[in-house]
């Protein structure tokens, strides 16, 4: 019973690091799919390109390899590994976490830059056209009447998008961050325990559970308004 | 590639400057590991703590993938591999060796269940077995001829060998004998054991710096001092390893 | 003065030329049914006077004053349209609702966003000019009968009740001519009832609108004024006993033909 | 240059492996998929829900240590390690293979029910009530008239799970199967070589091309019968 | 004989009585207009007869031959329930055609599929039995006017060429009885006449039909007899004329006073 307090307590800080992964991924990714979205529906043909030939990339590669470039390749390719980047303070296990938690950025902004584009596609023309009679402008239309509609459509892509990041942070161990998955496998070498590493389950379908909870309330929540 | 070049003239000058060692590390009784009150201690951890503490600068520890050790070397991630890291001609081409501090001999671990029936290396003949892809445990068990016909897989690490031999998907595996005489008996490995009479291999532990850095130099210096005033027994002893560092000195 | 003059109108869309030179004036409080047979360019036609498509050529004038000239550059920059728009109100056959916002804020928020700080300032303030907009959305939902629903969400309404929502929120902001395009055809005949009512009341309050119609009892007994278009053009046009009793043309005898009976 | 061609036809050897994940997880995980998805919609209402609580909970953890139960629990757990069922004789590697196939194929055979699920309930009732009505059978109606248009609904969700399975295949390394990316890391571990890592890339992206090529023009091929 | 004989029937929808008893006969070649407003009911009494909703209570007799009856446990299995519908045709609002079909598989598929060994044996084995049907098909194709859609996909199709093909469809088993559920309420004014011409054209050809319809004009003009449902039960029914000139019910006098003018 103890030890089981006591592995919990230690899974939980490695789950700490977990939460802050992706928490701070949903919280960069977000708008950069944002601006992502508007380059790659650009007008401008040279930027609609680039912007789309890159998302194609990120989406054909494993993650696992963008982890590996971003943390790696600086240093053999540039002579300037991450960690003497001095990222908030220059601590090493910072910096790796920074590392890992850019390529989750980027990884993640494309595929939910391909969701927005989806959502903001399935508006109604209508809409447009009617705000347009109306004689409001187009930040006043995207703002006050597009925007909402859009959060709607993309609320269910949006929710599976977020479960798999729950489980996409159990890569982030291959490149040295010690979140809960990493947090398993040291009570293994050190203490030799095994137990830990599937009781990670436990942790992580509860917090995938959370996330589809919450969708599932934003989603009733905005449905009350329209079907 | 290689990012020494950076520190063109001198990696110590580089390191000096940064004030701090970033030393590479996986935890690894009784090499570098987190004890109960949760600081990080072992062999190794005070080896280079005191190394950096001659030297004037700061050891900052931090914990690597195993795998990817050359990666984080060459990348610069790290300054150093400081952790029961075996010398082997093929790691030569890739990096500098201090002087040898450690003897490490490989040798063989099987379930006690299985005690009567592997206690030579004739009775591995026809054994399921792995060692880490590229370790020299898995030189070991490739070079001898007793063990020519035996079925070998590779495992990631040594550590997932070790989990793998416990869950009786191989019969025996090589490893290192620090991390074997660590691990056997311990928690869930309590059914684990070494079969001391099958001799293999034995190689010299040192530390890891880039090619061609002067970092080697430095180090190999301090630890003539330290050989010397015997405070490197002193810790050798701390963590029983008294046998296996005079071993390195005899060679 | 006519309170509407459009003048050879022509929009092209890319070789297919759909209106091939559109004239016609309106008077004040006039209603002017457009019929036609599918493809004649009837919808297209009100799509330019809302700006909604940009015609190629011609002119569009209210109350005598040129809003639209295809010659002039200045006048097809956007932020002149958006403004010129502002004579016309139009009434889509999809309703095009705001899902999101209650009925009365439907009404509200387009004369909201269309406010100046003057507007605001000349009514006291924020929540006074809030308050005016208000009272003035209930003023039409009781007009057109749907006070209680203020509180609704268009998608608890029945088709009906939205187009009569949607025809409110085009009289919030006053326009000189309201148009209809089909406002009825998403509809069943029961509930098509209810909005051309409703567009019976507004010609009764001397309201001047434009309504595209596939209602032949409608365009008859209701508009002042029928215009007939056919291939891009308007064929023929005159009081509804007129056309319908005296057709002129091939092309409006055979439509007549089809539509009624 | 002549090392890149012998990396290169090392990598080719794991990716064999990778591929032949691939297509076998394909092969076996779409017709359990069919069996899931009709059990989690079964009027039977135990079935139904530990059908659905199973799909929640292979969806709500990774894959990573989906992997690691099937290797490494039966025999800590069961006393029955995987390397000595003899699967197709027995050979360790296999069973290793064999081991991450069932793993892949049950965690995608539940993400492919939800999509078949969804595929389903979009057929409008009307062309149920329509075979009804015409006499049809219930086999009939399925598979002479619902059956297709389910693929065609499906197609664009698929598209995006089977490119997500090229990337996970490379999971598969945690559990010792060598596929391209664990040959790349051997490449790295033995010879010191450390751009063959970067180099997979080129594979995964071109495996994931194609696949979505083929899916667009199986989705063309559908849309020229109806929109 | 009546062709037709439905007695008492009733259903419900958990509380909500739907069908109070519905009583009604029809005559070989007849044609019947079901009118009533919505919500009366009109829609459930089609899908009961096409049991495509279980009816309650109540038996359905075709040519004297009881069918259904609402206490025969035999008679509601599934098997019989296949078999019986087959004396009904329905023709749905949304068409519901079988996108991935051509045309004139659309009609051929339904009877391939239903017929027995027999059947086929009977014809000279599968190529020409399914040669006939193709020719069957072809025959009603031709007599739609749309002979040379047979190779397009319905989406290829205006709503009303669609609706044509589903009452070919429908045609192509041969029902006793064919019914139509609101056919031309999605379509526009004008291909809402197509389709009512071919069921006029039917109605020439002695088919017996059911068409729940809002077109007042048709069923005034079209049917033999006219069944007015309200609150779920037959308010009302007799000839057009009598209905239309002199309705007894109040409500059917308020029904045709909203429907009309
Ligand atoms: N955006 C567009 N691009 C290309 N062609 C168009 C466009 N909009 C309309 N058209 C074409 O212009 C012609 C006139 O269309 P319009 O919608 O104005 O006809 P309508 O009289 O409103 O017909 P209906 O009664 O069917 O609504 C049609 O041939 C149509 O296909
Ligand atoms: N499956 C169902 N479950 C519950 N109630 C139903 C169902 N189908 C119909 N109803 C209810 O039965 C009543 C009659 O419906 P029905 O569709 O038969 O009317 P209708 O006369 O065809 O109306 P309309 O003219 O609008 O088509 C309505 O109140 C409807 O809400
Ligand atoms: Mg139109
Ligand atoms: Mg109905």
């Amino acid at each position: 019973m103890e030890t089981f307090i006591k592995v919990t307590l230690q899974l939980a800080g490695g789950f700490g690091t977990t939460l802050a992964l992706f928490f701070l991924t949903l919280l960069f990714a977000i708008p950069l799919a944002l601006l992502f979205a508007v380059f790659a529906g650009s007008s401008i043909k040279p930027l609609k390109y680039l912007m789309r030939a890159f998302i194609y990339i990120i989406r054909g590669t494993p993650l696992l390899l963008q982890l590996m470039i971003v943390v790696y390749l600086p240093g053999i390719a540039f002579n300037a590994p991450l960690t003497k980047w001095q990222i908030f303070g220059g601590n090493v296990a910072t910096s790796y976490f920074c590392g890992a938690l850019f390529a989750f950025v980027v990884n993640y902004a494309c595929y939910f830059a391909e969701i927005f584009r989806g959502g903001i596609e399935n508006i109604p023309k209508g809409q447009y056209e009617a705000c347009a009679v109306l004689g409001m402008t187009r930040s006043q239309t995207f703002f006050r009447v597009i925007l909402l509609q859009v959060i709607r459509n993309i609320l269910a892509p949006m929710s599976n998008e977020v479960v798999t990041l729950v489980k996409d942070t159990a890569l982030a161990r291959t490149v040295s961050v010690v979140e809960i998955f990493f947090a398993a496998s040291e009570l293994l070498r050190v203490q030799f325990i095994i137990w830990p590493l599937f009781y990670t389950g436990v942790f992580y379908l509860g917090f995938s559970a959370l996330v589809t909870l919450l969708f599932n309330m934003a989603e009733k929540k905005l449905s009350k308004y329209w079907k | 590639a290689g990012g020494t070049e950076t520190a063109s003239d001198s990696d110590y000058e580089y390191i000096k400057n940064n004030g701090k060692m970033v030393i590479g590390i996986t935890e690894y009784q009784p090499m570098n590991y987190y004890d109960e009150n949760g600081t990080l201690t072992g062999f190794d951890t005070e080896f280079a703590q005191a190394v950096c503490e001659k030297l004037g600068i700061q050891a900052e520890f931090q914990i690597i993938d195993w795998d990817t050790k050359e990666t984080e070397l060459k990348s610069s991630n790290i300054d150093c591999i400081w952790n029961g890291l075996t010398v082997t001609e093929e790691r030569r081409g890739n990096m500098d060796f201090t002087t040898p501090y450690l003897a490490n001999k490989q040798c063989v671990v099987i379930n006690s269940a299985d005690a009567d029936k592997y206690t030579d290396i004739a009775s591995l003949s026809s054994a399921l077995m792995s060692a880490e892809s590229g370790s020299a445990g898995e030189t070991a068990i490739q070079s001898a001829t007793e063990l020519a016909s035996v079925s070998y897989t590779a495992s990631a690490s040594q550590a997932d060998a070790l989990l793998a031999l416990n869950a009786g998907n191989y019969d025996a595996i090589v490893i290192d004998y620090t991390m074997a005489k660590a691990s056997c008996g311990q928690g869930d490995y309590s059914n684990l054991m070494i079969v001391e009479n099958i001799p293999m291999a034995s190689e010299l532990y040192a530390i890891g710096f880039r090619t061609g850095s002067d970092m080697t130099g430095h180090v190999n210096e301090v630890i003539k001092e330290m050989v010397a005033d015997g405070s490197l027994k002193a810790i050798a002893d701390k963590y029983e390893l008294t046998e296996l560092y005079e071993e390195a000195l005899n060679q | 003065m006519a309170i509407l003059e459009v003048k050879d109108l022509k929009k092209n869309f890319g070789n297919t030329e759909v209106l091939k030179g559109i004239s016609f004036t309106m008077e004040k409080g006039e209603v002017l049914s457009i019929i036609g047979s599918s493809g004649s360019g009837k919808t297209t036609l009100l799509r330019c006077l809302n700006f909604l498509e940009t015609a190629d050529h011609g002119t569009i004038s209210v109350e005598g004053k040129t809003i639209y000239d295809g010659e002039s550059a200045v006048l097809r920059s956007e932020k002149q349209i958006r403004k010129n728009r502002l004579n016309f109100g139009l009434v889509f056959q999809q309703f095009n609702l705001f899902p999101q916002y209650s009925v009365l804020r439907n009404l509200t928020l387009p004369p909201e966003l269309n406010a100046s700080k003057e507007d605001i300032n000349n009514s006291g303030g924020k929540t006074a000019f809030r308050k005016q907009l208000e009272t003035k959305g209930m003023e039409l939902l009781t007009r057109i009968g749907l006070a209680e629903k203020k509180d609704s969400y268009p998608c608890e309404l029945s088709g009906g009740q939205q187009q009569r929502v949607a025809i409110a929120r085009a009289l919030m902001l006053t326009p000189d001519i309201l148009c209809f395009d089909e406002p009825t055809s998403a509809l069943d005949p029961e509930l098509t009832r209810e909005v051309l009512q409703v567009i019976k009341d507004l010609k009764n309050s001397n309201n001047t609108m434009i309504v595209v119609t596939h209602e032949m009892d409608f365009a008859r007994n209701v508009s002042d004024r029928i215009l007939f278009m056919s291939d891009g053009y308007v064929a023929e046009s005159g009081a509804p006993d007129k056309l319908f009793n005296a057709p002129e043309t091939a092309a409006l005898k055979s439509f007549l033909n089809n539509s009624l009976n």
